[in-house]
């Protein structure tokens, strides 16, 4: 039995908590959440000399050539400091999307910018409130141009390249569905700024007007595609918010400790003992969670479908009721612009509704339980 | 069983409506997206200032005080009435002087000197002047007996130095309410005092607090060697405590209702009736529906609690507990009912403003929970509250009653 | 406003809470619960002296020809003690479909012998697991014949009448079912004691080969009779429900403060307060929205069917938590057959599964919702 | 990161297995429907207790104890590792013997005299003795040592007279280790002894106690001016609450699983597919599946905290405080997922035993939960635990540590 990281791998957690502990203090996340830039600059430049967008990479494509394992490892910690940077877009989604799906040539011309930092990438899929689905994809790309409206990007401003879900041909369904890869900075394309509930995540609304895109992968496969990509994301994701839940834990006892009512620590009242247990329960769950999750990713495990969703649900659920019960154990101050802890509530909204909603992960999940107990 | 009113209640709900319509103009049928709108300011304050004074010369403004002193001397059902159909009009909002009528006046009608009630209740009634309450302090939130703001005795004055917190209005408000703390060595409920002063003193310094929403509904008020009659003192020296005990009480007694500005299961009907999931219209979600219907039990229970509550008051009798309930639901309902919604909303549920679906309204919603869950006692001292005051449950083991507040943990 | 009940109706609860005091101690409920017989016979007698079984079945019917106001005050008081009686299968089933459906001659023969506790009645819906729908109804009722299987059926040892959903027509769907009403003594029915979770509330299955039964309403509307009929005992047996989750709260009080542990009584502990807290908080919005259903039923409100659903569900959540903490509370006692915790456990689970679950009053509530908001 | 044994791991494993295959059948498929037979002593306790000889006679019996006790000195994982693969042969239950080897055992190794270490810990190792836990009472449950049993010394001898409760196997165990207060003038945790005894002795009453469930899994044991000899004392008079923490840290060692007699998700998917519901079948209501992916991510997230933990075994470390979780998820999920899927049965859910679908399993499973949060343990005493052991937050303030304990509230 050895359901744990290397020791390889955690020293690379600790460099990596130490590198952004000095690089990323929460003053870099106020000033992206209160700023008009959609990323830390300074900070995604800082983060791409460590190599890190180029972890999983093949070194053939100018990466580091590591494992999935050793993401996730540096996924929690970014999640644990909230980084106002766009690796989920560029590195979960846009880079595993290419490695899936890409021709040699898009990846030998793709890959190394990412690995090197110097591009950011997206994915998007949603068009307008609601479920995405196979029907819900109005957006054309016909003569290798696409028409229509992507909304929200995340990270859209700032990115160059984007993967598309685009529709291709005439089925109305999972059939019709291609994917394209697209330069933002090219003409035919319009972007604008929305307002997020985390701005120090930003999304972007981008109208397409029969700009110049490319197909990625063989049609019919999209959607299919898509979701083996979202498997992918979500168990890196998860360990973001691992990383998040853990924090919130933290900075709850510290204030649980510090904190003075009726002459004791508040840490002393079973109301605030007992919140304090039940977020670490989840968080407990939610790391294992994500540790299966982490090995079915790195060993392309039969089940990583199962794993991932299992991984996402768990870890939404111990992320919300952390970062909403650190705020409530903070009482007024924890509802203070000036305390940090709105900053982890609202990143955990973000992420949760990142990459889909719990229902469509939970009815995943199930699909997933039905065919294995099928057997 | 029934809900109409008594013979004398329908008589006084048609002077009330005469009234009004004489005076005020119909609510237009309000947005499911403007929900949130209802806490906020409708008009200008001179607007309310105005809408008050009318109240006041009519003696609606406060329809259960004595005559004498610009009531009605009325039943505090009838005030309910009066309320309900005030909330059927377009009026200017009430909620700049609900503070000082509801809390601070009364207080200082039960403690204060003649004349200084014959000064401020009317002034304060009509809207001129404005009150706010200042017990709150850093070191004292959910145990407002722990604040350290210091009062001293110089001659016929008080010196006064510290910092108040959570503050309402302060920064439109005339007077406030002080609670302070007169004797250090003194056990912790025993050293404090009470005061009024005009927030015009010299020394007193109000700066808004900005909350997670980016809102600023509350303030910060820092004090330096500001300057009260003693003849602005309430009550004895040292018995602040007690003082207080009654601004709290009638801060207790309102009815509830309007909290979490509105947002609910109607709005959450909407929204799923807007949406398709994966399966079709969202309404028809199985999972959809069993919350729905979860959130609306609660909703209805709430209603139906106060429609007792409002029977208890038109009997005559003394509200009963039912109403301190309602923060706890209503609180909790709004973040998990909300952040329910934003996932149906899919990915365009991380927008805010008017970005997001529904111009935000759920997002919004979802901000401002965790500060109700927290505003005017948090979830752990309303159980608590429950938990001793309704259920007769033994009060928590206190360690800072008997100590000389200056020797408390905590409290260096 | 005037949402509360009278003061004779305040009246005859205290009667019926001192007179359910007397004759109706917990070992009457043990008694029936270790014993092999449905209900206290002893005590159903007294029950009919005193007239409650006739409580809302007019005077022309041999009843007392009160309201259903003051049936729901003696059904909390039933609900309090835990009853061991056949009340809710023949007063608010069985009598109240007779009276809704019935001819002058069935209202003429039946309610009498009902009024008069001579009778038991019941009211018989499943046939097997899972939902009672339209379409699963086998039972047939043919040439004043009925044939099939009904199970389980509450009090089907003790009554002597029964309504049987049945389907009498080839439609297979909800327009070829009917009701027909059934004498148990009579040739060609056989019936079978099941264990129940709840002994102290018995079920049996009842088969039937060729029984004479009689028709009940006029066909086709059997289904939506039958969800009237439910709507109404719904409103009835939440105030059952929220009598008894007052019981629990009550108990888990006295215990919390006669019970010392670490040299404080345990009522002195948050985590005890706090789950206290929140039982008084479920019962007391059960009790409001079962005060509405009352005002609906005995009103005979356009709204019933939305204010049964609220009062049936809130009461339901109200009666299983106060039950399943009440013997938290108590600690390992709690779990011994020697206290009554587990009574109120077991008669809570009883009484949320009586009349269907959960799941089919939220969806029909969400129906009302509909319906009225679509105004 | 992967789930393969080390080569020392598999070599034990390839032992383990071949003696198994030598001398056990191997397991037969279990049915949901089973679920909760895995709590039930599985054959005779003549059985058991052969296969406990069999499996001391190799040193299975207690893997990590030193060979000169009839273990094999080895280390945790691998006693994990023989449960595991004992774990998938069809054999007679270890329970019987589980809190003797677990916890009695190691008490009296750490605190009993050489010759009753020699006279004792084989016979209980073989199963030929079985030992008993007399800790808690009536007035000390989740208080342990809250206990009124008096032990008075007259000469050599011990006299013990109370009452002790929540007895597992008393009926069939030959030795007893028990704590009694030898001095009510002292304060609580210091008035107390710890003994051993024959169960035998004269003045011993074991009588069972039913559960709500009808079940009778533990005991009641009066003791009436029963004997010990001092030489039967494990620590010095006056000390036993400090030997009690040695046996209940050990209670705390057992690694997690096989809680809630494996009723779970598999059971409720089983379910779930089986029956019809007003929109078909239920494994495809949208509320339906959500409650399963509810309750699946917590069962898989308990199946991989225990791969954790095992890890941490197998790398020579002590096991985390990850163990703790277990019960309370374990105990609220069996509560919350048996009542749901008596409420997918319908009507028919309120039957059980045969009449019951799937023989009654859910209404097994719920009617057991309110035993397994309280039994070992509360829910509340546990969150403490973990507030305290593994947050560091403070302890309860304490009232009883002081006084004497005769003058303690509640101990009169």
């Amino acid at each position: 039995m050895n359901f744990d990281f290397s020791d390889d791998q955690k020293m690379l957690r600790d460099q990596a908590r130490r590198f952004l502990g000095e690089r990323c203090p929460v003053k870099a996340v106020r000033g992206v959440l209160e700023g008009a830039h959609g990323h830390d600059a300074a900070l995604w430049k800082a983060i791409a000399e460590m190599g890190w967008t180029g972890t999983a990479i093949p070194e053939a494509y100018g990466g580091l050539g590591l494992g999935h394992l050793e993401l996730c490892v540096i996924a929690e910690e970014l999640g644990r400091v909230l980084a106002p940077v766009p690796f989920a877009s560029t590195v979960y989604l846009f880079a595993e999307a290419i490695l899936a799906a890409g021709s040699e040539e898009q990846k030998q011309r793709l890959l190394p910018r990412i690995a090197s930092g110097e591009r950011i990438g997206t994915f998007a899929r949603a068009e307008r409130p609601g479920a995405v689905t196979p029907k819900s994809i109005r957006t054309g790309f016909k003569g290798g141009k696409l028409t229509g409206t992507k909304t929200p990007v995340a990270d859209g401003m700032d990115a160059r390249h984007a993967v598309i879900l685009a529709r291709a041909g005439e089925d109305g369904g999972e059939r019709g569905l291609a994917l394209a890869v697209v330069d933002l900075d090219g003409a035919g394309v319009k972007r604008r700024a929305l307002d997020s509930i985390d701005p120090s995540r930003k999304h972007a609304e981008i109208v397409f007007d029969g700009a110049a895109a490319e197909c990625l992968g063989t049609g019919g496969e999209a959607w299919s595609l898509t979701s083996l990509v979202l498997d992918r994301a979500a168990v890196l994701m998860a360990f973001e918010q691992v990383g998040g839940a853990d924090r919130c834990l933290a900075m709850a006892k510290d204030y649980a400790l510090a904190r003075f009512a009726f002459g004791r620590q508040i840490g002393s009242f079973q109301a605030i003992k007992h919140k304090l247990a039940d977020i670490y329960i989840g968080n407990e769950l939610a790391r294992s969670n994500a540790y299966y999750g982490a090995w079915a990713l790195s060993t392309g495990a039969r089940d990583l479908a199962l794993a991932a969703a299992a991984a996402r649900i768990c870890a939404t659920q111990a992320f919300d009721f952390a970062a909403k019960e650190n705020m409530q154990t903070h009482g007024g101050v924890g509802f203070t612009w000036e305390y940090d802890c709105h900053l982890f509530y609202k990143r955990s909204r973000h992420l949760a509704l990142a990459l889909g909603p719990q229902r469509v992960w939970k009815d995943k999940l199930v699909n997933e339980l039905e065919l294995s107990n099928a057997a | 069983m029934d809900f109409e009113d008594t013979a004398e209640e329908a008589a006084f709900r048609a002077e009330v409506r005469a009234w009004l319509e004489a005076n005020a103009k119909p609510r237009r049928h309000r947005e499911a997206s403007d929900a949130m709108a209802v806490d906020e300011d409708r008009g200008s304050m001179a607007a309310a200032k105005a809408w008050q004074a009318k109240k006041a010369q009519r003696g609606f403004a406060r329809v259960t005080w004595p005559k004498e002193l610009g009531g009605l001397a009325g039943s505090a059902m009838q005030q309910v009435i009066y309320n309900q159909e005030e909330g059927k009009f377009d009026t200017a909002s009430g909620a700049p002087f609900a503070i000082g009528l509801g809390m601070c006046i009364p207080t200082l009608m039960a403690y204060g000197s003649k004349d200084s009630i014959e000064r401020h209740v009317k002034p304060a009634l009509r809207g001129d002047e404005i009150w706010c309450q200042l017990f709150s302090e850093p070191a004292g939130g959910s145990d407002v007996a722990g604040l350290r703001m210091r009062a001293e005795k110089h001659g016929e004055e008080w010196i006064v130095n510290g910092q108040k917190i959570w503050t309402s209005g302060a920064h439109f408000s005339d007077y406030g309410l002080l609670l302070a703390r007169t004797d250090a060595q003194a056990q912790k409920h025993k050293g404090l005092t009470m005061f009024y002063l005009s927030m015009k003193s010299p020394g007193v310094e109000v700066r808004p607090i900005r909350q997670a929403s980016g809102a600023a509904n509350f303030n910060e008020v820092f004090f330096t060697d500001v300057r009260i009659p003693d003849a602005q003192r309430l009550g004895p020296v040292g018995e602040g405590w007690k003082v207080a005990l009654t601004t709290l009480m009638h801060e207790r007694l309102a009815v509830g209702g309007g909290l979490g500005g509105g947002l609910d299961v109607k709005e959450l009907l909407s929204l799923a009736r807007a949406l398709e999931l994966e399966d079709g219209p969202a309404i028809k979600n199985a999972g959809v529906r069993e919350r729905i219907a979860d959130w609306y039990v609660r909703s209805a229970g709430l209603k139906y609690t106060t429609y007792r509550t409002m029977t208890a008051l038109s009997r005559g009798q003394q509200p009963g507990p039912e109403a301190s309930i309602a923060k706890i639901v209503v609180a909790s309902k709004l973040q998990d009912l909300s952040a329910f919604a934003m996932e149906l909303e899919g990915e365009a549920g991380a927008l805010k403003g008017e970005d997001a679906p529904m111009h935000g309204a759920f997002q919004m919603g979802w901000m401002s929970a965790p500060g109700l869950r927290i505003a005017g006692g948090t979830d752990e001292i309303l159980r608590n509250i429950i938990a001793e005051r309704v259920l007769g449950l033994p009060p928590d083991i206190r360690v800072d009653k008997e100590l000389p507040f200056n020797e408390l943990p905590g409290a260096r």
